[in-house]
């Protein structure tokens, strides 16, 4: 077992603890004082109108998938740039195509206005 | 020590599988399903693929579980709580289990050593600690990049397309 | 830092020793690498922790100056001890707990906003032999781990069962994302020069002194923000977007969604968020100062440090104090855009990050891997600074160029980035 | 020297990965968690692919010089990954389609295909 990733591990064990520590330290400490009005939920003072969980307009998702798909495209980059050193020329040729292809995508999205907030 | 790691990792990752399909809300389900993709994370880093781990929490924890979350935001149905199972639940118990018996057995009684014609085989089965040594984490990387430009390039330029089609079909999907 | 080694191989051995009496010997060599992470992870922790401190009362101080004023000033000498009174409040402050929250989901978003910030720092290199974990997968880890934040905002959001904190939520989220794909873009360009993924090699190219294991001639021998200007900035807007700081600080913005998606948390687990916030700042710092600042080297080119001597150790041994004067500068940087910068509109983000910063990362990775491959034959830091410099020029132009022509033509509006009264409203995130 | 561990541990874990997506996916309502069945499907194949590519198969496909390793089971999971990520993105679009026409997310309701 790589002693690297057992430190990786102990690591994000001791991050998960550290708010759990806090958070019983505070438990401990702070004063405990609940009130119907204190445990309403917080928009500025006025009564919660309709639901909670409102519905979100599809332009999130949208960012979600090109987010996705470039995302996807960044595992294949960074293998290619860490042995780009010793392949010349033509992986770069290769790259160009891939990446060629997936701008068709973006120019695709953009032209569409899935790109755009609205 | 590994024994240890892969018994946690193993807990971990069935465990909340479990959850997945258990909870009876749709959200606390995918969070379920975002712990078990680091389970497996970490299955990767013991079997010595640490670019795949990686990937593994790039992609499935940081990326595709954005967009199960985001598709569950945006169906409003989805908030409540159900009840989460339809009636082929005897049914799917029924194949659920013997395809795990099936696999379960074939991969517990095949005796592995045999499949493999090369030598190789059975050195890494008895250790996978050269994974760490033999230069399998340093320069992985570098070989993966080699391989995608050579062996591989087509499936590498294949899957770019594949990735364009998914693109642009999602987009007009979700549009309208 | 030779003598921080012997120290760290002599506590081996004496945790060695120690577990010995008690675990049976077969255990004891996971019992050691298990104590030993520990106590690196907790100095890790305590150091970040202290940093932390001191960064909100640097930020109090500076955002202070900034507007004219002193800044905290009362507890202790120039309220050194501010950041401590601070955390008495906030621990001892009452925790309430909304009656409709999802309690255990609403519980562990503070639980677990902590981990994406601070398992980053495993890969940190404090100096050259100061590194925690020196994966091979190192650069990619740290972007791995950081983003996995969207889950526990997501988990804050949702579980707080609050409209503005929903939409706190999903505005974070969508912006994270998109800000990620021009971070991991930007970074291509600086990989194919440096051929690796591990942190201390990375550092170890910048020259002038190798990073340790490394082969060869140190190659390109140059700090990346010279070679790779262009992409320094898309990096460091885009990471200024990651952990949510003005001027992309729209997920809290409290002029429309109150406090985003921690507007129910209270006390110690709002303390937690704010706390996540500071060590992501530190990390993010501490990552770019790696990436583009040459971390623990020296600022002094090659040729000034001789083959032996005081001098030649003083380089090797003081890597810790380049690369906390690199990251407290980054950090620096950082408050310094809270204090001059006003929040972007959602729209001008979205438009920026994707018809921008995108598509200018991209045109910078071709134009990096043609110059790599013409300039490695040469092998010469000069002509790499030369030929970079030039590049970047060219494609700044290029892009100025264009701007300033979808400016005009001003078809859809999307790049006018002054303030226009008759505007549509801000895009606020929620409703269909 | 601690023992290793057997390849069999990889392979129960990833069936029984399998068999729980399996499981999920036919016996949930509710499109989205369908879909999570079938990732966690994915999982248990990717994690038998690097287990059997680990143990057997190590040297297949070109590697690191001199290392006696090839990369051709972390090559062939990278491109499951990459078409599992544009196969959920689909997948969700669909059913965000079929949500927005029909104001539902049940499968028992997706009488489209019977006409």
């Amino acid at each position: 077992m790589n002693e690297q990733w057992a430190f990786v591990a102990i690591l994000t064990l001791l991050a998960i603890s550290v708010p759990l520590i806090a958070i019983g330290l505070a438990k401990v400490l702070r004063p405990k004082r609940p009130g119907t009005i204190k445990q309403s939920t917080y928009e500025c003072g006025l009564e919660t109108v309709g639901e909670t969980w409102v519905q979100f307009k599809v332009q999130y998702y949208l960012f979600a998938i090109i987010f996705v798909l470039f995302d996807v495209e960044t595992v294949f980059l960074y293998p290619w740039a860490v042995a780009y050193g010793k392949l010349g020329l033509f992986a770069l040729v290769e790259m160009f195509i891939f990446l060629g292809i997936l701008l068709v995508g973006l120019v695709y999205a953009w032209r569409k206005g899935a790109l755009e907030w609205v | 020590m590994e024994q240890l790691a892969f018994g946690v990792l193993a807990l971990l990752t069935l465990g909340a599988g479990f959850g997945v399909i258990t909870s009876r809300t749709v959200f606390v389900s995918a969070l379920w399903l975002v712990l078990s993709f680091v389970g497996v994370a970490g299955i990767y880093v013991l079997l010595g693929a640490h670019f795949l781990a990686v990937t593994q929490v790039l992609v499935y924890v940081g990326a595709i579980s954005v967009l199960v979350l985001f598709a569950i935001m945006l169906t409003r149905d989805l908030m409540a709580e159900e009840h989460p199972q339809n009636k082929q639940w005897v049914l799917a118990t029924i194949v659920a289990g013997s395809v795990f018996g099936t696999l379960a057995t074939i991969g517990y009684t095949t005796d592995w050593a045999l499949t493999w014609p090369r030598g190789a085989a059975g050195v890494a089965s008895t250790s996978t600690e050269t994974a760490a040594s033999s230069g399998l984490g340093s320069s992985a990387v570098e070989a993966i990049g080699r391989s995608l430009m050579s062996e591989h390039l087509l499936a590498f330029e294949v899957v770019s397309v594949v990735l364009l089609v998914a693109l642009i079909g999602a987009i007009v999907i979700a549009r309208d | 830092m030779s003598m921080l080694l012997q120290e760290s191989s002599a506590m081996r051995e004496r945790l060695m020793h120690l577990l010995a009496g008690v675990l049976p010997e077969a255990w004891v060599g996971t019992g050691v690498v298990i104590g030993m992470s520990l106590l690196k992870a907790t100095a890790i922790v305590l150091v970040i922790q202290i940093g932390m401190l001191y960064a909100t009362w640097l930020e109090r101080k500076l955002i202070g100056r900034m507007q004219d004023r002193l800044g905290p000033n009362r507890i202790g000498k120039f309220g050194l001890l501010v950041p401590f009174a601070d955390m008495i409040k906030i621990l001892t402050k009452e925790d309430i707990t909304p009656r409709d929250a999802h309690s255990w989901v609403y519980n562990l978003g503070a639980i677990l906003i902590l981990p994406p910030a601070l398992v980053g720092f495993a890969v940190v290199a404090f100096s050259s032999t100061l590194i925690a974990a020196d994966l091979s997968v190192g650069l990619l880890f740290f972007f791995a781990i950081a983003s996995t934040a969207v889950i526990p905002i997501f988990m804050a959001g949702w579980g707080s069962r609050n409209k503005f904190a929903l939409i706190g939520a999903m505005r974070a989220v969508a912006q994270i994302v998109s800000y990620e794909i021009p971070q991991v873009l930007s970074l291509v360009g600086v990989l194919l020069l440096a051929g690796t993924l591990s942190m201390n090699q990375l550092v170890g190219s910048q020259g002038p002194l190798p990073a340790p294991g490394a082969e060869g001639a140190v190659l390109p021998g140059v700090w990346y923000i010279f070679l790779q200007p262009i992409a320094f900035v898309i990096f460091l807007l885009a990471t200024t977007a990651e952990i949510e700081r003005t001027p992309f600080d729209l997920p809290e913005a409290e002029s429309e969604i109150i406090a985003g998606y921690h507007t129910e948390y209270s006390g110690i687990k709002f303390g937690m968020f704010y706390l996540a916030l500071y060590f992501a700042t530190i990390a993010a710092a501490a990552v770019t100062a790696m990436i583009f600042l040459g971390g623990w080297q020296p600022p002094v080119p090659a040729f000034l440090i001789p083959e032996s001597g005081p001098i030649t150790d003083f380089m090797y041994n003081s890597g810790w104090l380049w690369m906390t004067i690199k990251t407290v500068f980054l950090v620096m940087v950082f408050m310094w855009f809270r204090g001059t910068l006003p929040r972007l509109r959602a729209d001008q983000m979205m438009a920026f990050c994707w018809k921008i910063l995108v598509p200018l990362s991209l045109a910078n990775l071709l134009v990096t891997g043609l110059l790599a491959n013409l300039l490695a034959p040469l092998a010469s830091p000069m002509a790499y600074l030369g030929a970079f410099v030039v590049a970047n020029a060219i494609l700044l132009g290029i892009t100025l160029w264009a701007v300033r022509r979808w400016r005009e033509r001003g078809s859809s509006g999307d790049f006018v980035f002054e303030v226009q009264p008759a505007a549509a409203p801000s895009g606020v995130g929620g409703g269909d | 020297m601690t023992p290793s561990i057997p390849l069999w541990w990889y392979l129960i874990l990833a069936a029984g990965l399998f068999s729980l997506g399996l499981y999920g996916a036919l016996t949930r309502r509710n499109a989205v968690n369908v879909l999570m069945g079938i990732e966690l499907m994915l999982n248990g194949v990717n994690v038998n692919t690097v287990a059997l590519w680990r143990y057997i198969t190590p040297t297949a496909g070109s590697g690191p010089a001199g290392a006696g390793f090839g990369v051709d089971g972390q090559v062939f999971v990278i491109i499951v990954i990459a078409l599992a990520a544009a196969e959920a993105a689909v997948g969700l679009a669909l059913i965000i389609s079929i949500f927005r026409a029909r104001r539902t997310v049940e499968l028992d309701d997706f009488s489209l295909m019977r006409g």
